[in-house]
């Protein structure tokens, strides 16, 4: 197959929205900076929005998908919004936002 | 719309390729000229400049760019409901399409409310609070 | 809306293939950058370097948006992650953290094991899985594809929310509310 | 909907296709030369020429003469200043980020220049009349807030800093008030295609007689009034204009978030940030001002029949007149008015106008609901 061709295909959609969720998967895993674990989360938001779009046309033909998708957007602005005034008070208390600090439940 | 987008991405494209070929024929029209040492200087009026310019600085732009993510949103989320409204009118159906309108403009009625009478919307007062410990203010 | 010269002149003069050709590349394109962008956003070690890094990304997956039909996600997502969550993070950045003081690098040792594990364990199995089930689901595309992707989405998606999709709409409304007045009370200043 | 979405490309298309070399071209070359076009034969030339007509607006209000020089009445000044900016130093500052320092500008520049993909400049000559038509004109803008920032935080310089932060924060909260006030068109128009939206400001058609006249969205109910203020001055902080234009306060900041950037690079920043008014006047006139409708006149349906390319001229001659008034009001705002401090900024946009904004919106709904979708013009004239 042309890789042209290919491109437009349903198989290029979920590749690319599958390597982006192993990429985001592997920012949070290895991110010490909690901003760096928040990037990766928008990146694995960003893969599910893919699968959405592309199975709302490939395979269903039907605007579902879509609206799953504009969900996921809104959800995601309101998740980054919460998450980096976490992070700020997180600042506030420790002066850092290395998450390995993030320990006081601990001991 | 294929052919519209296509158009669009030509815009975008030729406008991405104005800044080089501005900068391009500025580096062959201009004379060549190098050894100025103090003018790769940042500016700061004369002097010379103490320390870096990356600080930290003050978290009011903060909590307004929060504000600002969540009402963005809410006004994307409304602009497909908005385009039934005309449709609704014209066949009598409003009702449903209004009270949807109008609950998300009331909610961010309340949030805007929320955060005006708990001062979050103050720039001034929030000065002698938010002195960050190292860092500059505006 | 038409001007006033028959749709037939373009049809004669036959730029189809050129036309279709520079789209697929433009969206293959696109494809690449979300990729390559996206592993910058891993693996640089500067955080603002990768936010900006992630604009790209973000761009590329409007742009795959655009392709796949989703003409009012594609705007979304710009106005939202473009205009909204880039400057939120930035902000954030600049607020927190002595960039260049590089304390916040990953480690080889911390990278790793989450290297192992997702190009071990998940990637393979997901990837696997992922060409099993765009077989399948290609194998049978449905009837009206390409109409489906021609349409106009906006009113769509309104009917939708309006329809099917009104409770957990009005759920998200509330949602948002709830973000908004947490964010601020976590973000204000004592 | 039977509109051409890349109307521009189709009209050269089809006002060549007679002619025995240019006939054969194929659209997507068409597209191109129309995108060409609008970027190189109207974007950049206003940006220069804007320059130009801003000193002499400035010497004309402070009865001055202004720049007289070079050329007639110094029309040529502009180009005095392109050929001067090109032959100017081109250095980057020793401490910045170089990286971010170059990307700026581009984010800017594509930022306004990409806009113009949209904006109808004729009925005929829209470059790409997008399903989407205002979304994507906002989203395009939007790249210019990032671009600021990172051009301020790359350029290592303090006054740059304050400078871009204002101005991301500025653009971000007045981008609310102004989706706010193009919310009421699209309840009125009931689409996002910008073509659409201006075809319905002039008479509406039933079949194939037209039927009563619709006046300008401004004109539609008391509460457009209003919001079309409201996006004019939402337009002008988001272009920094003055009285908002805190981001470059000279007195303050020295040249704001633009200060480490010299020569050319300078020049793309002002460019971009004309091309930005220009986009932002062309958003108010298309929206609430008729885009290119004459008024009471519908060029295509007359007692004698116009050729396609008059009616395109003079579509496009009214559009510009339009948008070249409000630029015209932009520039003179700016000797009118002082500037305004930073805490008045924003709660001139969280508490000024955006209650107003929703209120309008509101309002519009209501009047909708109540007069069935009629516009004060067609109430008055007992349609």
């Amino acid at each position: 197959m042309n890789i042209l061709d290919w491109a437009t295909s349903l198989q290029a959609y979920l590749v690319v929205g599958t390597c982006l969720f192993l990429l985001g998967v592997f920012a949070v895993l290895s991110r010490r900076n909690t901003i760096g674990i928040l990037l990766g989360i928008e990146l694995i938001l960003n893969a599910a929005g893919i699968n959405f779009v592309a199975f709302s046309k490939f395979r269903a033909a039907a605007i579902d998908g879509q609206v799953f998708t504009l969900f996921v957007i809104l959800i995601a602005a309101a998740e980054a919004a919460v998450a980096l005034a976490v992070i700020l008070r997180f600042y506030r208390l420790k002066e850092t936002i290395n998450a390995d600090e993030a320990n006081i439940l601990r001991n | 719309m294929e052919t519209g987008f296509i158009t669009a991405f030509w815009y975008l494209a030729i406008a991405a390729l104005v800044v080089p070929l501005m900068l391009g024929a500025g580096a062959i029209l201009r004379p060549k000229r190098t050894g100025e040492n103090k003018k790769l200087d940042a500016y700061e009026c004369g002097e010379d400049a103490v320390g870096t310019a990356w600080v930290k600085f003050n978290i009011r732009f903060y909590v307004i760019a929060i504000i600002f993510i969540i009402f963005d949103v809410e006004i994307t989320a409304i602009f497909p409901v908005a385009t039934l409204y005309k449709d609704a009118v014209a066949n009598g159906t409003a009702g449903l399409v209004f009270g949807e309108i109008f609950l998300f403009i009331g909610l961010l009625l309340v949030g805007l409310v929320y955060c005006w009478t708990r001062g979050d919307l103050e720039w001034v007062k929030g000065i002698a609070q938010t002195k960050p410990k190292r860092g500059i203010h505006g | 809306m038409d001007v006033d010269f028959p749709r037939e002149i373009h049809d004669a003069i036959g730029d189809g293939a050129i036309m279709e050709n520079g789209m697929k590349l433009v969206l293959l394109l696109a494809q690449v950058m979300t990729l390559v962008s996206a592993l910058v956003v891993v693996l640089h070690p500067n955080i603002l370097y990768a936010t900006i890094f992630l604009l790209f990304s973000f761009l590329g997956v409007a742009v795959m948006f655009v392709f796949a039909g989703a003409d009012f996600l594609a705007g979304a997502q710009v106005i939202v992650y473009v205009g909204g969550v880039t400057i939120l993070v930035l902000f954030a950045i600049m607020l927190t953290q002595w960039l260049y003081e590089a304390k916040l690098k990953t480690t080889l040792m911390k990278g790793l094991i989450p290297f192992i594990v997702v190009m071990g364990a998940l990637g393979p199995i997901l990837i696997k899985e992922t060409l099993k089930l765009s077989d399948s689901v290609s194998a049978t595309p449905p009837e009206k594809m390409g109409e489906f992707a021609a349409l106009a989405k906006t009113q769509l998606i309104g009917q939708a929310l309006l329809g099917n999709y009104l409770l957990p709409f009005e759920a998200i409304t509330i949602l948002l509310l709830g973000a908004l007045v947490g964010a601020v009370w976590l973000a204000r200043p004592e | 909907m039977g509109s051409h979405s890349a109307a521009f490309a189709h009209s050269l298309q089809g006002w060549t296709a007679g002619l025995p070399i240019l006939g054969a071209t194929p659209l997507w070359i068409w597209a191109f030369l129309s995108a060409l076009l609008v970027i190189f034969l109207l974007a950049l030339p206003f940006g220069g020429i804007a320059t130009y007509v801003e000193r002499k607006v400035a010497a004309d209000i402070q009865d001055r003469i202004g720049p007289n020089r070079v050329g007639p009445i110094g029309l040529l000044q502009f180009f005095a200043d392109a050929v001067k900016m090109l032959a100017k130093e081109d250095f980057i500052p020793r401490g910045a980020d170089k990286f971010l320092y170059n990307l700026a500008p581009v984010l800017v520049v594509v930022g306004a220049c990409g806009a113009f993909a949209v904006l109808p400049l004729a009925k005929a000559l829209v470059g790409a009349d997008l399903n989407i038509g205002i979304f994507y004109l906002v989203a395009v803008t939007t790249l210019i807030a990032p671009g600021m920032l990172l051009g301020s935080w790359g350029s290592q310089n303090k006054w740059s800093l304050l400078g871009g932060l204002r101005g991301a924060a500025q653009i971000v909260s007045y981008e609310i008030p102004v989706a706010l006030s193009i919310l009421p068109v699209v309840l009125i128009s009931g689409t996002l295609q910008i073509g659409s939206i201006v075809e319905q400001q002039g008479w509406v058609w039933q079949g194939e007689m037209m039927k009563n006249y619709h006046f300008w969205n401004m004109f539609h109910n008391p509460f457009t009034m209003f919001s079309v203020f409201i996006l004019f001055v939402g337009g002008l902080a988001e272009t920094n204009r003055i009285p908002f234009d805190l981001p470059e306060a000279e007195s303050e900041l020295v040249s704001g978030f633009n200060t480490e950037f010299s020569g050319m690079r300078f020049g793309l920043y002002a460019l971009g940030e004309f091309c930005d008014v220009f986009v932002m006047s062309a958003m108010v006139t298309a929206l609430y001002l008729g885009g290119w409708q004459v008024p009471f006149l519908n060029l295509e349906n007359m007692w004698v029949t116009l050729p396609s390319g008059l009616i395109a001229i003079i579509h496009f001659s009214m559009f510009m007149a339009k948008t070249l008034f409000v630029v015209f009001i932009v520039m003179w705002l700016r000797w009118t008015l002082p500037r305004l401090r930073v805490d008045q900024l924003m709660g001139f946009c969280w508490k000024g106008l955006m209650p107003i904004a929703f209120f309008n919106v509101i309002g519009t709904a209501l009047w909708m609901w109540i007069f069935h979708g009629k516009s004060m013009m067609q109430l008055v004239m007992g349609q």
